[in-house]
């Protein structure tokens, strides 16, 4: 009878565990959509991830901090999108500054936070659902914010491919020399969907620190921020794989844990590093056709535009 | 309103000025953090830029410090000007320490002074073998170098982590995660007697001469150089894109892998699980602050340095908080891009919007 | 009284950094009028148009519309007036289809669903054949030159701005771009049309306004002009005339045979059974519509594409097909791309570095060594023996106008000695003065025994410097034909790929 | 873990305190300057914490004669050197390193140094003027065993492990036998995290025991994370280190706790009387350096009295906890029936006791 409850909590973490890529994965696939490659999602992450936890350390209510996660997420965006694409420095090398402000940062901002606890919360179930036996705990005893960024990711779907904003967005990052001859105010429009992105990557932080942990603790995005950016390589920067992508990624995390707890003979850092040598293998299988990738990649992804009147 | 005004040509001088206002920006940020922070200005920066460089013992640490960064950088800038972004240099790192400790580990008291060769020799090929997973899923599979070099990270430290506790633990170490200490001859000899710089130093700077007639000087690495600038023109002329893909690589991951030996068996001279330290990652900065030019990087490694170990004395001295090294640090990059926009454009004020 | 002028431009000046773009510039457009602008490569044309399309911001000057004055403010408010552009480049989106291309140079809250209903029935009505649930990549030029003039349709505009549009289309596909163009203009729309074809302009247009060197030059009734006093109101003289001698053929340099290439890029264009054959001493063009393969095929002869079938291109009698080019520089072939910045030189390089692209007099042999200082010399020498206006050896190529760079581009490879040169599109872009001057030495090269082979979209040049033509469409190449045996409208049908119904005597 | 060798060195002829004439000469005494250079931040909640608490209570007890300073996060690399050599030349004569990784670094500089004096936390090397010191925290994961073996339901307990040292595995070990001295049928299943401080981790592994069946929960990670899983969960879990009974007021069932202080007195005391000698000390619950604190309410009272039993048997000697019969997982007795395990087989543990589940990590 274990067994299968016991796979059932297995899913949920996983679920749990792949929620913090996807909201990030999802932010970033706005901004790469747009043509903008942001290499400072941990640094946003993290900052967001102290300015939720203070949030709600001294407001008390999840909420809010995931606003403040989602401001301290956007305004960082905001100060890269502007050094990019105003001030044309390299994204690369702007969104690796960014990630080193945001540990220092975040880190000096937080000192303080390092011992605090939060509120008590409920426990999160769905009445009924949550009582069918492997799919009520493996599905629906989970934060409203798993729930939420299954409709994110429903709601990017419609705003791509559906909504006539979404058309305008891709067509920034297909040719932002047609959109800005068709009047496009592309710059702006980049600018917007950086702080998407940087706004989504501040829930993700904020998430971790306020729920996931939750404790504040310097550096405790540990690379996270670095596989929500390969998740959307290897989605193809399409939101459905984004999604899946995340929750793989989240499985294999937890499985590996899975695995010690059963006592597997394989070294324990073997079972480690696992997630990541997950994701290179994905990386490569995806990245195996360039034509694939050619056909779904925003043509202008990580190069400059300056639009020359 | 602002406005940015593409220039006919870069300006020379700005080239020059634009790392200076970058410093000074960042400095003064410094001062206006330290004064929020209620600390004397005047001694926050004494610690951060003073300090470091007081005396012949203060220099001896400063290079221990900037020496690896230096190494690192400079294969890094071979690579970014070759428009290949290997971030992660950690993992080549600590693979060349792996790799140099392992002949170390063969060496014993009767060994010659020259296993120091093999070893430094054995952390270059190290950290190479590291790189050239990441070139080889890149050549073959087109994998992004940038995620998969930085995957590889992690990966590596789980190696060393698996390593140290396990087959290489030292026997009589009470199962404490590391090697043995290295034996005698391993250990790379020091500069001055009773200070920590080693020859690291001459073999940092001597490289530094090397790249940088390599990169201004020969036809490779000119090659090198216009399949970053323009691809096309790359192709066009005949240059090989798959070539410099795993020129660049080897030569950053050898370079990383260098320093990795050199840290192991110098100040280190043992493995253990805490052999890196983020150098690898400090390096981008300093390669970028140095303008992927290799006199640059020696400039922007000592100032990075600096920033290191003021951070730390400014914890025992003024009572700082360490983090603040990392403000610095992503401050001065991000002023110093700010700044290069200069080199390019010149700032005009418009009337209309 | 009669209507107001559907536009008025008053005093329209527009200085950026290098050039005055614009000085001074009236211009009237009467309702219904096919009105031309001429003027040589930098008059400041596209400026003008884009000034009254609200993309660029004129520095002094009134713009009147239908009488009354106006700030256009963008394009989306231009388009809100009723004016609509058609962009010498064309502003499409490759991955998106042609009704979403359309649907976003639209501004009305229309659905797409309606959008495609309407794509359907202004295409019926003005004879423009478009699928618009295509994605853009997989159209032909035409094709797409289609969705741009329906996107401007669709917003039912007064006046259309057409930037150049035959330069990238077969003379019958112009010739059908004119009758919908007469057709607008019957309905009551007025048409701006830029272009440098002084015959089309005759055969098209009411009226004609030249600009040189940012001022307006002349204004003129096209169908009482000649191409030569067209040409001299645009630059002030006759262009200079060629010297032709009668070919002195040599021995086979290049033979391409059953050359076939998959496409590469999935937007590219995929080779089949190409062979023709280039003689030393005598020049061969290749005609066709962009998009039709030149890219490629150029690729695969300059080694920048290295899949060809072995055997499948030779160089005096030696296979090459998967040589570098290194290689097949060494072996006398050299190669000068139509993308000058970016391919043909490192745009932030300094000339003397862009020398080492495809010369290696200063490199030493054994240890890879540059001579700067040689290298340095050897660019003053380009510059001095080409005319090239640049600052030196040290300026940075992108510093250099267009037709600089070509000069400079096209004289580095002349100067190495050439066995064999290939020349994509060597005058796109370039004025009038500097394109004469390219197409000589071209000449001369000839003359001297060299090989040439020379693509170019512009069939009055291949006419004017080529011993024998060939055609490519589709990824396919026509038998060849004497240049003396062509006429533009043949050389036009073959454009469209039929070739096969008249072979007979190639 | 360090302590087969602070015997040998005990032999060794105390180093004469250097400093004792430069203390006496001046009338009034310059406070003595000690320094600690510690390997987290000090807001960890756990290890260094702990340390830093203890830094505090030296500072209250002592007054002006004494003045500390700290740095903190620093590396187990080359740079615990410089930090070393800085603070002794800053002028400190007692510096402390409160990780295992400071013992090559600290015993180069003690040997250019011979003044200062120099204690080094669970290492096992030392110098004449370089001395160790460690606490028993087995003792507490025993007592934490106790009440986990009582208030488990599904009989499977679940550990957090950081890295695979023995003084971790000796932990597991010793909470399992607590565990099984009050419940026979306990299973103990465990997940390694590789850090010793990386709560999103510590989480996870913490989740995937909960979901594995582990309803009670321990951990040698250094920070509150896994209670804070338990927590949220509705499993039950310790505190470590330090007191951490506000994180899980439902789940914390009691903190098993070193306390640093005793041990920093005297050293500070041996220093500022000139009684400093050379050698090592492992403290546990006899000298007040390990406890058990904040015991839930949810505990019964016989299973407080238990814990209160086991800590009065280890104060007064007259309770062992590594005594046999002892087995192994394997089956194998490791340790004889009525067998007392010395300090050198202590330090040597590389194996599970029987009850726990999985292979040790790298064990040979
Ligand atoms: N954005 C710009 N910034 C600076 N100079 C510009 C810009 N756009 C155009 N120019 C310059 O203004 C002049 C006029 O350019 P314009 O594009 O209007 O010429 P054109 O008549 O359309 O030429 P073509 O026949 O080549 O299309 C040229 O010298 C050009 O280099
Ligand atoms: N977009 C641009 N931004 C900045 N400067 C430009 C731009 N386009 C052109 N220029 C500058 O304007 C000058 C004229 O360039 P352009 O290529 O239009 O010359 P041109 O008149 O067409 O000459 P040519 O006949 O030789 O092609 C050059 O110095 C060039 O550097
Ligand atoms: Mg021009
Ligand atoms: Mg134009």
């Amino acid at each position: 009878m274990s067994g299968m409850n016991e796979y059932a909590l297995l899913l949920a973490a996983s679920l749990n565990a792949g929620t913090v890529l996807a909201i990030a994965g999802l932010g970033l696939l706005i901004n790469e959509r747009a043509g903008v490659l942001n290499l400072g999602a941990e640094g946003m992450m993290l900052v967001a991830a102290v300015a939720g936890f203070a949030t709600s350390v001294h407001t008390g209510n999840d909420w809010l901090a995931f606003a403040a996660g989602a401001g301290a997420g956007a305004l960082m965006a905001a100060a890269f999108g502007v050094l990019v694409i105003w001030l044309n420095t390299n994204q690369y090398a702007t969104g690796l500054a960014l990630s080193l402000f945001g540990g220092g940062f975040s880190a000096f901002v937080g000192i303080r936070y390092t011992q605090e606890k939060l509120a008590e919360r409920p426990h999160f179930d769905i009445p009924v659902l949550s009582d069918i036996p492997f799919i009520g705990p493996a599905f629906f005893k989970q934060h409203p914010m798993v729930y939420l960024t299954i409709a994110l990711m429903v709601a990017l779907v419609w705003f791509l491919y559906r909504s006539r904003a979404g058309l305008v967005l891709r067509a920034v990052g297909e040719s932002p020399e047609s959109a800005h001859a068709l009047g496009y105010p592309v710059r702006r429009i980049r600018l917007l969907a950086v702080m998407a992105g940087g706004a989504l990557c501040g829930v993700a932080g904020a998430y971790l620190s306020v729920i996931y942990t939750p404790l504040w603790v310097e550096g405790m995005t540990a690379g996270k921020g670095w596989i929500a950016l390969a998740l959307t390589t290897f989605a193809t920067w399409r939101p459905v794989r984004v999604l899946l992508g995340a929750y793989l990624f989240g499985g294999v995390t937890m499985l590996q844990f899975h695995l010690q707890g059963e006592g597997v003979e394989l070294p324990s850092q073997l079972l480690t590093a696992l997630p990541y040598v997950a994701t290179i293998v994905v990386l490569v299988l995806i990245s195996r056709n360039p034509a694939w990738i050619r056909a779904n990649m925003p043509a202008s992804i990580g190069k400059p535009f300056f639009p020359g009147s | 309103m602002l406005k940015l005004e593409a220039r006919p040509q870069p300006s020379q001088v700005m080239s020059l000025a634009s790392p200076l206002i970058a410093l000074v920006l960042t400095v003064l940020i410094g001062i206006a953090l330290f004064a929020l922070l209620g600390k004397d200005p005047v001694k926050g920066l004494q610690v951060f830029f003073v300090e470091p460089v007081k005396n012949a013992r203060a220099l001896s640490e400063l290079a221990v410090k900037a020496v690896p960064l230096v190494l690192i950088a400079l294969g890094l800038a071979v690579c970014f000007r070759s428009n290949l972004w290997n971030i992660g240099a950690e993992g080549q790192f600590i693979l060349g320490a792996i790799a140099a400790g392992w002949v170390a580990l063969q060496a014993d008291a009767s060994s010659s002074k020259w296993i120091v060769v093999a070893i430094l020799a054995a952390g270059v090929l190290g950290g190479m073998a590291w790189a050239a997973i990441t070139a080889l899923l890149r050549d073959r599979f087109n994998a992004s170098e940038i995620l998969v070099s930085l995957m590889l990270v992690y990966v590596a430290e789980m190696v060393l982590s698996y390593l140290v506790y396990g087959p290489w633990k030292d026997p009589q170490g009470f199962n404490f995660p590391q090697t043995i200490t290295f034996a005698a001859p391993t250990k790379v000899p020091r500069l001055i007697d009773g200070m920590r710089a080693n020859i690291g130093v001459l073999i940092a700077l001597g490289l530094v001469v090397a790249f940088t007639a390599f990169l201004f000087r020969t036809y490779r690495g000119f090659a090198l150089q216009v399949g970053g600038l323009a691809p096309a023109a790359a192709r066009y002329a005949g240059f090989s894109s798959r070539g410099a893909l795993w020129t660049a690589l080897l030569v950053s991951g050898g370079m990383a892998g260098l320093a990795g030996a050199l840290e192991a068996v110098g100040p280190l001279g043992q493995l253990t699980p805490y052999v890196p330290v983020g150098y690898g990652f400090a390096a981008i900065i300093v390669a970028f602050v140095g303008r992927l030019h290799p006199v640059g990087i020696v400039f922007s490694a000592v100032l990075m340095s600096m920033f290191y170990i003021g951070g730390e004395l400014a914890q025992s001295r003024l009572g700082l908080p360490k983090a603040l090294t990392g403000v610095f640090q992503g401050l001065l990059l991000f002023t110093l891009l700010a700044c290069d926009t200069l080199i390019a454009y010149r700032i005009r004020w418009s009337a209309k919007p | 009284m009669t209507a107001p002028p559907r536009l008025e431009l008053l005093g329209i000046t527009k200085q950026y950094p290098a050039v005055r773009a614009n000085d001074g510039v009236a211009l009237t457009v009467a309702p219904g009028q096919i009105h031309a602008v001429l003027g040589e490569n930098g008059a400041g044309k596209s400026t003008m148009m884009k000034i009254i399309y609200g993309a660029v911001k004129p520095d002094a000057g009134e713009i009147r519309w239908n009488g009354q004055s106006v700030q256009i403010a963008s394009p989306a408010h231009a388009r809100a007036l009723g004016i609509s552009m058609v962009y010498q480049h064309f502003s499409l989106f490759d991955t998106l289809t042609a009704a979403e291309n359309v649907w976003l140079g639209l501004d009305k809250a229309m659905s797409l669903a309606q959008v495609i209903e309407r794509i359907r029935a202004v295409a019926g009505e003005y004879g423009l054949d478009v699928d618009p649930l295509r994605p853009v990549h997989s159209l032909s030029v035409g094709e797409r030159q289609r969705v741009e003039i329906v996107r401007a349709l669709l917003t039912n505009p007064k006046l259309l701005i057409l930037d150049e549009p035959t330069s990238v289309l077969t003379p019958q596909a112009v010739e059908k771009l004119f009758v919908t163009l007469r057709k607008l203009s019957a309905n009551g729309c007025s048409i701006l049309y830029i272009s440098h074809k002084l015959d089309e302009i005759r055969a098209l247009c009411h009226h004609c306004t030249v600009l040189r060197g940012g001022k307006v030059t002349g204004e003129v009734d096209p169908t009482k002009e000649t191409n030569a006093s067209l040409s001299r109101l645009m630059i002030g003289a006759e262009p200079p005339q060629l010297q032709h001698r009668p070919a002195k053929l040599g021995e086979v340099a290049l033979a391409v045979r059953g050359l076939a290439l998959p496409k590469e890029d999935p937007f590219g264009t995929t080779l089949e059974r190409i062979g023709f054959e280039v003689r030393a001493g005598e020049i061969v063009g290749i005609a066709g519509v962009s998009g039709n393969g030149q890219q490629e095929l150029m690729a695969a002869l300059s080694g920048e594409d290295r899949r060809a079938p072995a055997g499948s291109v030779t160089l005096f009698g030696q296979d090459i097909a998967q040589a570098s080019p290194m290689a097949r520089r060494r072996q006398g072939l050299h190669f000068v791309p139509e993308e000058r910045l970016g391919r043909g030189a490192v745009p932030t390089l300094s000339l003397a570095h862009n020398v080492l692209l495809t010369r290696t007099e200063g490199v030493n042999r054994r240890t890879g060594w540059l001579d700067m200082a040689a290298i340095r010399a050897q660019s003053a020498e380009l510059i001095r023996r080409f005319n090239v206006k640049a600052g030196g050896p040290e300026s940075a190529a992108k510093s250099l106008s267009g037709g600089n760079l070509q000069k400079y581009l096209v004289g580095r490879e002349i100067a190495a000695n050439p066995k064999l040169l290939i020349v994509s599109q060597p005058t796109w872009g370039v004025d009038v003065g500097a394109a004469a001057q390219i197409r000589g030495e071209l000449l001369a090269l000839r003359d001297a025994g060299c090989a040439l082979l020379v693509v170019s979209e512009e069939l009055d040049e291949l006419f004017e410097i080529c011993d024998r033509l060939v055609v490519i469409a589709q990824g396919r190449v026509s038998p060849s034909i004497a240049t003396k045996d062509a006429t533009i409208e043949r050389i036009g049908a073959w454009m469209s790929g039929l070739w096969e119904r008249d072979h007979v005597e190639a | 873990a360090l302590v087969g060798c602070g015997k040998k060195e005990e032999a060794a002829p105390a180093a004469a305190p250097a400093s004792a004439p430069a203390a006496e000469a001046p009338k009034k005494p310059e406070p003595l300057k000690v320094a600690f250079a510690y390997v987290g931040p000090v807001g960890d909640a756990g290890w260094t914490f702990a340390h830093d608490s203890a830094r505090k209570a030296i500072e209250a007890e002592f007054g002006d004669k004494i003045v500390t300073s700290f740095v903190e996060n620093v590396p187990e690399s080359a740079d615990a050197e410089r930090v070393m050599r800085d603070l002794v030349g800053q002028g400190n004569k007692l510096v402390f390193g409160t990780t295992f990784g400071y013992m090559e670094p600290m015993l180069k500089v003690a040997a250019d140094t011979p003044d200062v004096k120099f204690e080094h936390a669970t290492g096992y090397k030392s110098a004449p003027n370089m001395r160790t010191y460690d606490s028993r925290t087995y003792e507490g994961a025993y007592m934490a065993g106790v009440i986990a073996g009582s208030m488990t339901k599904s009989n499977t307990l679940g550990v957090v492990g950081s890295i695979p040292i023995p003084e971790v595995i000796r932990n597991i070990n010793s909470f399992t036998l607590g565990a099984q001295s009050v419940n026979p049928k306990i299973k103990t299943k465990v997940v390694w995290v590789n850090k010793w401080f990386d709560p999103p981790k510590e989480g996870e592994g913490a989740g995937s025991l909960i979901s594995g069946g582990a309803d009670v929960l321990f951990q040698n990670t250094d920070s509150s994370a896994v209670l804070q899983k338990a927590e949220e969960k509705g499993k039950f879990a310790f505190g470590w280190d330090s007191d951490m009974s506000k994180f899980g007021p439902n789940s914390h069932l009691a903190s098993a706790v070193i306390n640093w202080t005793p041990y920093y007195k005297k050293a500070v005391k041996d220093a500022l009387d000139g009684t400093w000698a050379t050698g090592g000390v492992w403290w546990g619950v006899k000298e007040g350096a390990i406890d058990v604190v904040s015991i839930s309410d949810k505990v019964p009272a016989e299973v407080k009295d238990k814990v209160a039993k086991v800590k009065a048997g280890l104060t007064d000697g007259s309770f062992v906890i590594w005594k046999g019969p002892i087995v192994g997982q394997d089956g194998k007795t490791v340790l004889a029936k009525d067998a007392v395990a010395d300090d050198k087989f202590m330090s040597g543990i590389n194996f599970y006791v029987k009850g726990v589940e999985g292979k040790v990590p790298s064990g040979n």
